[in-house]
């Protein structure tokens, strides 16, 4: 773990690799902590015409939450499922291996399913300060009295795009493409360090 | 009064008391033998040629506003010739040529100066692009050099060769190429076209065609009705709306393209650059502002401004490029209304209406074609002929398929 | 520029890729005179000043295509619908 | 360090005495103190000089106290950081700021090019449109850079900028721009609602006149006041008060630009902080508080260092403390201008003289003045001025003209609205007779204005007029808004009579005192038919310098009016653009500089890659491996050749993830497919892919790839890598705009596989011992597409395809088993040699096969130039096909694809060469087509092409040159089929 305290969070670290697990930035407590794991299980549900509504309910009677046809994450113990666009939903789990089989299995002819598991790094971000980072990036409203657990957006922070939701008070959720990870990390690191960053990287099934 | 250092220190002698108006403000007659609508540097310089090649005076330029008042008055001022294709390349040399000898033909400093274009390539493959079209600029006898990474160094050491995202290795350059003060070419054409008895009436709408039968004989303005043996559209931004009047439905969207000036500063950029990783192009007036410009704001707009996207992608490709400038601060940025063709190329022809002429689709690009355009379209309207240079510009060839795409995106206008 | 998505909310323009008319219809090819309908359907525009209905994906979004009413001289926007459920183009 | 300090009071003031600040000035050193501007720390040490004009380069000093000044621009910092035209007047001081003056050689006392005020009289507006025109090659060589190196004002630093930005975004119901008496009531009436407030002060210090009233607001002195309603907002949870913020411009949809000077104040930013910030606010509706800008009176001699703004006096003595001079006059045609010297006469700054343009001025002024031994000139005006800095003035009165000596003369013509933001949407401002100012015309969208920005004037008025305003924004949004109460403060009426130019008084009278435009220049432009406000700015320059003519426009556009006649609102102003104050560069571009640029795409093999000596190129986005040089080659032709012969000879592996990957499934995708693709898809078997040509609408190919069909119902496509975006968007029009009908679900998963090719004639052999499952030639033919796994149970999706020409497949598994598969191929090839090969070998290859790539999909080719003609199905409808169909798409003249190599086979061919017959003169009508793409290739052991030449495929066997003058090459080539190994494909069917 390298602990960063030159001017510069990022001097040194190629461009091109995942700056390294550590504390970057502002010292004292870390005011955003961000860990990166891959999420085991990620599917992606596209409702074929017409079947948005029925998807929506089975996959919320499937996983035990309330599930809708909106921009919005149903997080339930072992699942959530978030709305990325009109009948397309991200579904995310701890447990099921086959997750696309199971899908598939539970919505038939009504939707399309394809493996996602391997397209996102997920960036688990936690601190008061996260909105105010995340608005370093994004266009949108993350105030927190606006912008409240469970709501969910699929947008662009500096020029990558991103679906997160918030999870609960505190915590945030960033699924960014794969091939992005190290630029994506780059940009929170350069934006988190008046707050104090630490960083967390996960190796879970990585490489 | 003739332009020189002796007028200027007679009258600097006199208290600047003798000065005569540059153009008269005309009122408009009732008939003219060709009006222009649109007192662009266009529709000037049409004026000028058809008074001075072809001894037609009887000569109105209609501007809505005053002269100079639309894309004439607020573009980057880049001219070049530079291009790729056959359609084009001849017409922007010949303007090139135009250029050269501007000054003395209107008497009037237009500061044509040529300090040449530089467009940096980032990639094998735009290498490749620019070689192409280095060697076509050479097939039409145009100046053209391709530069290595060294030499684009030492030509502007203090772009970023070390730390860039998309490393420079290499360049295009055009060293004919440069800039000319914009204003001054419209006030240059319009005092020459004036002197040759053209009148130029300003504040002056066009709002309608007068009709006889199928034919156009005349316009409706603001300032009364004018009949005309021929009508000449020039008015760049406002194309579709202008011809929309007499029933056509053009190629064209009108979109917004914005520019930006610095605060005045001593010489940091000697010609003119242009960004091959982003959209970014710069260079500096002789007054010391950095002018610069990007990419279109990409939707339909006649509002004359955009909005920040725009605007941080320029800057964010200006920092990619010349890291030094972080301090430099945008003194004012504005937006102009072109007429993006469904090619990217422009259109000087006959319409299907018979007695109107339409000269239109200059993108961002129809600064540089202020002399060739007055000249080719004055051309057509003496002699009933498209110019040598200009007969690729056709109204018909997105029917024919004859297109003059440069950049290749088909017909997007937002992508050329 | 913000533009409402029925389905995101109102975004930036950023997010978006765009395309223009959106009041155009593709001809059918099979039909007399296919070429000059094609020509006039990929070519011509009546460019209005003023109200203007045209398509914009939510690229960095949702992936919708929208039909967004706005005026083009002054860049208000009165509404954005999907084009899945727009019905007959407008 | 210089302690003098002689222009400070002792008492009063915000600044800290308790905090001195060191600074510099052209090296000299000086004590200021917190609290004090550049501006104000200079004129507390005595020092008047402080600049060169633009254009005669005479002498000026600080005229203003606020972003309007024309005059104090200095060079901030150094090396690095070094930031010229920065205005002394908002520069807050900090300790060990270091400024220089700029625009002058070789010093500010004596600068050479002050000589040009010799030449004044022949400089007037527009004198190089009318000469430097002879002889013709002068201009660039002589005339032009002596006008480039006089023009111009500070110098740009020399290296690149070492501080960071950055940008954010901020959403508000409210958002009040200015913090003065307006704007702080504004930002309580509608905080105290519970709306969420944005209320942002360019200063660093909130209140806005306030902080320089003498008075008492609310029975508190007016600086106090402030600073208890700025405590109460900032204790407010749903406000937000961000000082040293500018608002500098109105965007669509209530987006409003504003610029943080977070660390402008320190020697240099805190660790970890940005430099400035750049911020989007996005505001429901907004409030301009923006105050006004007092104008002066145009006079000869009136750009001598000592002539100030009235109101620039009062902010100097009451704000800072500072005394401007020690013998005060003002020149004034209104009453405000009396009270505020009266005012800093009060605080102890000697005021002996008042003129006044008027001849009749309300008793209670001239008799307050008198009571103080302040002499007062009515009906007066000042026609000349005296010294290097202000010594003396010249004024005319009903009996004559006299001399009186001062060193300061404050000046004031009464006050223009900030209107700048009101206009940013076009809106034209309206000119109000009653205060001889322009006001707010049309706002942008959800834009109202309050207090002095929108021309009242009185100080209770303006605290008035904000709350109601801020109450008005707060309700408009359905907040309820509970009753403020506001300070009564009697306003003093606002007595004005409009004057605006001393007529035929001495010397040169400045209208525009940064770009030098004088009255006569306007007089100029008025001989000369330049007489609308836009042609005068642009034929004088006049309000084009870093103000932006804050202080000159209206006086301008007055002085044109009088000479034509018309009235001031027929004359109209110029528009006012943003920025509303100048934006540094760095901010705007944020974080997105040098590496940050754009964000850069990993493939999943890139650390492998690394690993295996990979030097990285980029292309797109993506970085890939170019090529994997071994120790002893000794250059990259060396190491592609080798890496195509062993793959040709052996075998080999690339990354190929960067390609797009769409999954399509549905009832309806072949048919789906047939509509985009020339070819058809429809029938295409279970197990099998297909190598398809997507055009546009107007007949122009698109894009390539190849599609397979996994199962009935379910296809992939791959896109080219630089194509995938754009292909993903256009099946997505056709399926929402065009079909909907369509029951077809499209998913990228671009980013869910990592790919990986493996080709040569013992590729089969090493896939043998990585996949699970049977890959023998019957199983997975040519062609083949087949889901199963490899490495003992991952899941992989095989397809026999090959780019290269020999035996090959791609394989493609989960992306984080990307690297793995890549070393297990490695693994299973080493007793066949395997190599990893890079995108340049890849290129050498197809170029070999005679593939198109990039280079070929210009854009500006059919799929008839490429070979494609028969491939185009003419049993349907495809999207382009009948665009396609037009002469100028079908003529046979048209360059099309082939192949060509060098006659002298030692001769190295060029991509980007052009074709002309031989013997033909190299002319534009000659040209005949050019080189797309080349290669060595070491199987032939001689340079290859492809390229488009007009009947290209009619001629093969014949020779033209490849002309290539901008790399002064020309070669005799030969033309040949494009396929250069293989042609048959038994290689690729082995
Ligand atoms: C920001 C920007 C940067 C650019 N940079 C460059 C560059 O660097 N190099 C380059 O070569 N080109 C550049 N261009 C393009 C170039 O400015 C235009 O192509 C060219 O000026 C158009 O021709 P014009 O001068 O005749 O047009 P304009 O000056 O726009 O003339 C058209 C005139 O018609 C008038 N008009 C419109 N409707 C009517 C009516 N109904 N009745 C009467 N009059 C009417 C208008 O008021 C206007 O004055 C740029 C354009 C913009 C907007
Ligand atoms: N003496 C006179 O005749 C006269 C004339 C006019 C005004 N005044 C006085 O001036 C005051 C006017 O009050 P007010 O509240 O309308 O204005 P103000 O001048 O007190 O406050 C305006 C504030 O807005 C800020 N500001 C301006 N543009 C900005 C921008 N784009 N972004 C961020 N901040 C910006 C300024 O820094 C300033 O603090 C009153 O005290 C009034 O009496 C006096
Ligand atoms: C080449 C060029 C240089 C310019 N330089 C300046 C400048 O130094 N100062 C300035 O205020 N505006 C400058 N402008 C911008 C004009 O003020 C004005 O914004 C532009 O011509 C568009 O007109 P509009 O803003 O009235 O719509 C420049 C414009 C151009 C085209
Ligand atoms: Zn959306």
């Amino acid at each position: 773990m390298a602990d960063h305290s030159s001017h510069d969070p990022l001097a040194g670290i190629p461009f091109d690799r995942v700056p390294p697990s550590g504390a970057y930035g502002a010292g004292g407590a870390a005011g955003v902590t961000v860990a990166t794991t891959d999420t085991p299980f990620i599917a992606l549900v596209v409702a074929r015409n017409g079947f948005a509504a029925s998807v929506a309910g089975r996959l919320g009677r499937a996983f035990g939450v309330e599930v809708a046809d909106q921009a919005r994450a149903a997080i339930g113990a072992a699942s959530t499922v978030v709305g990325t666009g009109p009948g397309r939903f991200l579904v995310l789990s701890k447990t099921e291996p086959d997750l696309a089989g199971t899908l598939r299995a539970l919505l038939g002819v009504e939707a399309a399913i394809t493996e996602q598991d391997d397209a996102y790094v997920t960036f688990d971000l936690a601190g008061d300060k996260v909105p105010d980072l995340i608005a370093k990036g994004a266009l949108i409203d993350l105030d927190p009295r606006v912008f409240l657990p469970g709501h969910a957006a699929t947008t662009v922070i500096a020029h990558i795009g991103v679906t997160l939701w918030r999870v609960h008070e505190s915590g945030w959720r960033l699924l960014v493409a794969r091939s992005l990870e190290a630029s994506f990390t780059r940009f929170l690191v350069a934006s988190g360090a008046e707050f104090g960053l630490r960083l967390e990287n996960g190796t879970a099934g990585r490489g | 009064m003739r332009y020189s250092f002796l007028s200027l220190l007679a009258n600097g002698l006199s208290g600047q008391s003798r000065w005569t108006p540059a153009w008269r403000d005309a009122a408009p007659k009732p008939a003219y033998d060709v009006i222009i609508v649109g007192g662009g540097g266009h529709g000037l310089a049409t004026a000028y040629y058809l008074a001075k090649v072809h001894g037609i005076r009887n000569v109105a330029v209609l501007e809505k506003g005053v002269i100079g008042s639309g894309n004439a008055g607020r573009n980057t001022t880049i001219i070049r010739s530079n291009y790729l294709l056959p359609g084009n390349e001849p017409f922007y040399e010949w303007s090139m040529k135009l250029w050269e000898g501007l000054e003395q033909e209107l008497n009037y400093n237009a500061m044509v100066s040529q300090r040449g274009i530089l467009n940096l390539f980032h990639s094998d493959a735009q290498r490749d692009a620019y070689a192409r079209r280095g060697n076509a600029m050479r097939l039409a006898g145009v100046d053209s050099q391709l530069l290595d990474k060294a030499r684009v160094k030492a030509m502007y050491p203090f772009l970023d060769f070390d730390n860039a995202r998309f490393p420079i290795q290499g360049g295009l350059l055009q060293a004919r190429a440069g800039t000319a003060r914009h204003d001054a070419v419209v006030w240059g054409y319009a005092r020459a076209a004036d002197r040759l008895g053209v009148d130029i009436v300003q504040n002056c709408e066009v709002t309608g065609f007068i009709r006889e039968g199928d034919a156009i004989v005349g316009v409706e303005t603001t300032r009364g009705a004018v009949r005309a043996g021929k009508v000449a559209v020039a008015v760049a931004g406002s194309s579709s709306r202008v011809a929309g009047m007499a029933g056509l439905r053009l190629p064209i969207e009108s979109h917004v393209l914005q520019a930006f000036v610095s605060e005045g500063l001593k010489p940091v950029v000697d010609g003119v650059i242009t960004f091959g990783a982003g959209h970014f192009y710069i260079s500096q007036s002789d007054k010391g502002g950095l002018v610069f410009g990007g990419d279109i704001d990409g939707y339909n707009s006649y509002a004359q401004r955009g909005n920040l996207p725009v605007i941080e992608d320029v800057c964010e490709g200006g920092m990619a490029l010349m890291p030094r400038i972080g301090r430099l601060r945008l003194l004012r940025h504005w937006g102009g209304i072109m007429d993006m063709s469904m090619d990217g190329s422009p259109i000087i022809d006959r319409t299907p209406v018979p007695g109107l002429f339409l000269n239109a689709g200059w993108c961002y690009g129809g600064f540089k074609a202020t002399p060739a355009s007055g000249w080719c379209f004055a051309h057509l309207l003496a002699k009933g002929e498209p110019h040598e240079t200009a007969g690729a510009f056709r109204l018909d060839r997105f029917r024919t398929g004859h297109l003059i795409d440069e950049k290749g995106v088909g017909a997007q206008p937002n992508l050329h | 520029m913000r533009i409402p998505c029925p389905y995101c909310g109102e975004r930036d323009a950023h997010e978006f890729a765009y395309l223009g008319d959106a009041t155009l219809t593709r001809p059918d090819p099979a039909a007399a005179e296919a070429e000059q309908a094609f020509h006039d359907y990929v070519y011509l525009r009546d460019n209005p000043a003023g109200a203007h209905e045209e398509w914009w994906y939510h690229a960095n979004g949702c992936r919708q295509w929208l039909r967004v009413a706005r005026d083009t001289r002054t860049h208000a926007i009165s509404g954005a619908v999907a084009a899945r459920v727009a019905g007959e183009p407008a | 360090m210089s302690t003098s300090n002689r222009n400070r009071l002792t008492a009063g003031g915000l600044i800290d005495r308790a905090r001195p600040l060191g600074f510099s000035f052209d090296g000299t050193r000086y004590r200021g103190y917190e609290g004090d501007t550049l501006a104000s720390a200079l004129l507390a040490n005595g020092v008047r000089l402080v600049g060169r004009s633009f254009k005669y380069h005479r002498p000026r000093g600080i005229f203003s106290a606020g972003a309007e000044e024309p005059n104090a621009l200095v060079e901030l910092r150094s090396g690095a950081r070094r930031e010229p035209n920065s205005r002394a007047t908002v520069t807050e001081l900090y300790d060990g700021l270091e400024a220089a003056s700029q625009n002058r050689w070789p010093s500010l006392a004596v600068d050479a090019l002050s000589l040009n005020r010799f030449l004044q009289p022949f400089l007037g507006a527009g004198f190089y449109y009318k000469t430097f025109m002879w002889p013709a090659a002068f201009w660039e060589k002589l005339y032009e850079p002596i006008i480039r190196r006089a023009a111009g004002l500070g110098r740009a630093a020399e290296e690149a900028d070492p501080d960071h930005y950055e940008k954010a975004t901020a959403f508000c119901d409210v958002l009040v721009i200015g913090a003065g008496p307006a704007g702080l009531m504004a930002a309580l009436a509608a905080g105290r609602a519970g709306a969420r407030v944005i209320l942002a002060d360019e200063d660093f210090l909130p209140g806005g006149g306030l902080n320089a009233e003498a008075g008492d607001v609310g029975r508190k002195p007016a600086p106090a006041f402030a600073a208890e309603m700025v405590a109460e907002l900032m204790s407010l949870p749903t406000v937000r008060v961000m000082t040293r913020t500018s608002v500098f411009g109105v965007y669509d949809s209530g987006t409003y630009g504003a610029l943080e000077r977070v660390s402008d104040h320190l020697p240099e930013p805190a660790p970890f902080q940005p430099r400035q910030r750049l911020w989007r606010i996005i505001a429901r509706r907004a409030v301009l508080a923006a105050g006004a800008t007092e104008r002066p009176i145009v006079f000869g001699g009136n750009d001598r260092p000592g002539v100030m703004l009235a109101g620039a006096v009062g902010t100097y003595v009451q704000r800072h403390a500072v005394l401007p001079g020690q013998k005060i006059a003002l020149f004034a045609n209104n009453d405000g201008a009396w009270r505020e010297m009266l005012a800093a006469h009060a605080a102890g700054a000697p005021v002996e003289t008042i003129i006044d343009v008027r001849t009749e001025v309300a008793a209670d002024l001239t008799q307050a003045a008198r009571a103080e031994g302040i002499r007062v000139l009515t009906g007066a005006q000042v026609i000349a001025t005296a010294g290097k800095t202000l010594t003396g003035l010249t004024v005319a009165t009903a009996s004559g003209t006299e001399r009186i000596a001062a060193d300061t003369l404050a000046v004031s013509g009464g006050w223009s609205p900030s209107v700048h933001l009101t206009c940013h949407h076009g809106g034209k401002p309206r000119w109000e007779e009653a205060i001889a100012a322009f006001v707010p015309g049309t706002c942008p969208p959800g834009l109202s204005v309050a207090g002095a920005a929108k021309g009242v004037f009185g100080l209770g008025a303006c605290l008035k007029d904000g709350a109601a305003i801020g109450a008005e924004a707060a309700q408009a949004l359905g907040f309820t808004v509970p009753a403020l109460d506001v300070p009564d403060v009697a306003d003093a009426p606002f007595a004005l009579t409009p004057f605006w130019h001393v007529e035929g008084s001495k010397g040169a009278a400045f209208v525009d005192l940064q770009n030098d435009v004088t009255a006569k220049d306007v007089g100029i432009a008025h001989k000369e038919g330049f007489r609308s406000v836009e042609l005068l700015k642009r034929y004088t320059t006049l309000g084009m310098a870093t103000d932006q003519g804050r202080t000159s426009n209206v006086t301008g556009l007055a002085i044109m009016a009088s000479l034509t006649g018309a009235s001031i609102p027929e004359t109209g102003t110029t528009i006012f653009r943003p920025p509303y104050t100048p934006v540094s560069m760095g901010a705007l571009a944020g974080h997105h500089r040098g590496k940050d640029f754009r964000p850069v795409r990993l493939t999943p093999t890139h650390e492998w890659a690394r690993a295996q000596g990979a030097v990285f190129i980029e292309t797109g986005a993506w970085l890939r491996a170019q090529y994997f040089p071994r120790n002893g080659e000794k250059d990259w032709l060396e190491t592609v050749s080798r890496e195509v012969t062993s793959v040709r000879a052996g075998v080999g592996l690339i990354d190929v993830s960067t390609f797009g990957k769409i999954d399509l499934q549905g009832r309806d995708v072949g048919a789906f497919l047939d509509r985009v693709y020339i070819n058809g898809f429809a029938a295409l078997a279970v197990g099998k892919a297909r190598y398809g040509v997507m055009l546009r609408e107007d007949g122009m190919v698109m894009d390539d790839g190849t599609t397979a069909r996994l199962a009935p119902e379910h296809y992939v496509m791959t896109t080219t890598t630089a194509n995938a975006a754009k292909v993903y968007q256009h099946l997505e029009f056709c399926l929402q705009v065009l079909w909907p009908e369509l029951d077809v679900a499209l998913s990228s998963v671009s980013e869910q596989w990592a790919q990986i090719a493996l080709a040569g004639p013992r590729a089969r052999d090493v896939l043998a011992r990585v996949a699970d499952g049977d890959v023998s030639n019957a199983a997975l033919p040519f062609m083949g597409a087949i889901e199963g796994t490899v490495m003992g149970g991952v899941k992989a999706r095989l397809f026999r395809l090959s780019f290269s020409g020999e035996l090959g497949y791609e394989i493609a598994v989960p992306a984080r088993f990307g690297a793995a598969l890549a070393q297990a191929l490695m693994q299973a090839g080493e007793e066949f040699g395997i190599t990893p090969y890079g995108i340049e070998a890849l290129g050498v290859m197809r170029i070999e096969k005679g593939h198109v790539s990039g280079n070929e999909l210009s854009g500006q080719t059919t799929a008839g130039d490429l070979g494609f003609g028969r491939m185009a199905s003419t049993k349907k409808d495809y999207i382009g096909r009948t665009l396609a169909a037009r002469p100028g798409l079908t003529d046979p003249d048209r360059p099309a694809f082939v192949g060509f190599r060098p006659v002298d086979p030692s001769r190295r061919l060029r991509a980007g060469a052009h074709f002309l017959p031989l013997g033909a003169a190299p002319t534009m009508a000659n040209d005949q087509g050019y080189m797309t793409s080349v290669a060595y290739s070491p199987h032939l052991g001689h340079w290859i092409g492809l390229g488009l030449i007009t009947r290209g495929p009619e001629r093969l066997g014949e020779r033209v040159r490849a002309y290539d003058p901008v790399r002064g090459e020309e070669i005799e080539v030969e033309i040949c089929a494009p396929g250069f190994i293989d042609p048959e494909g038994v290689r690729l069917r082995g």
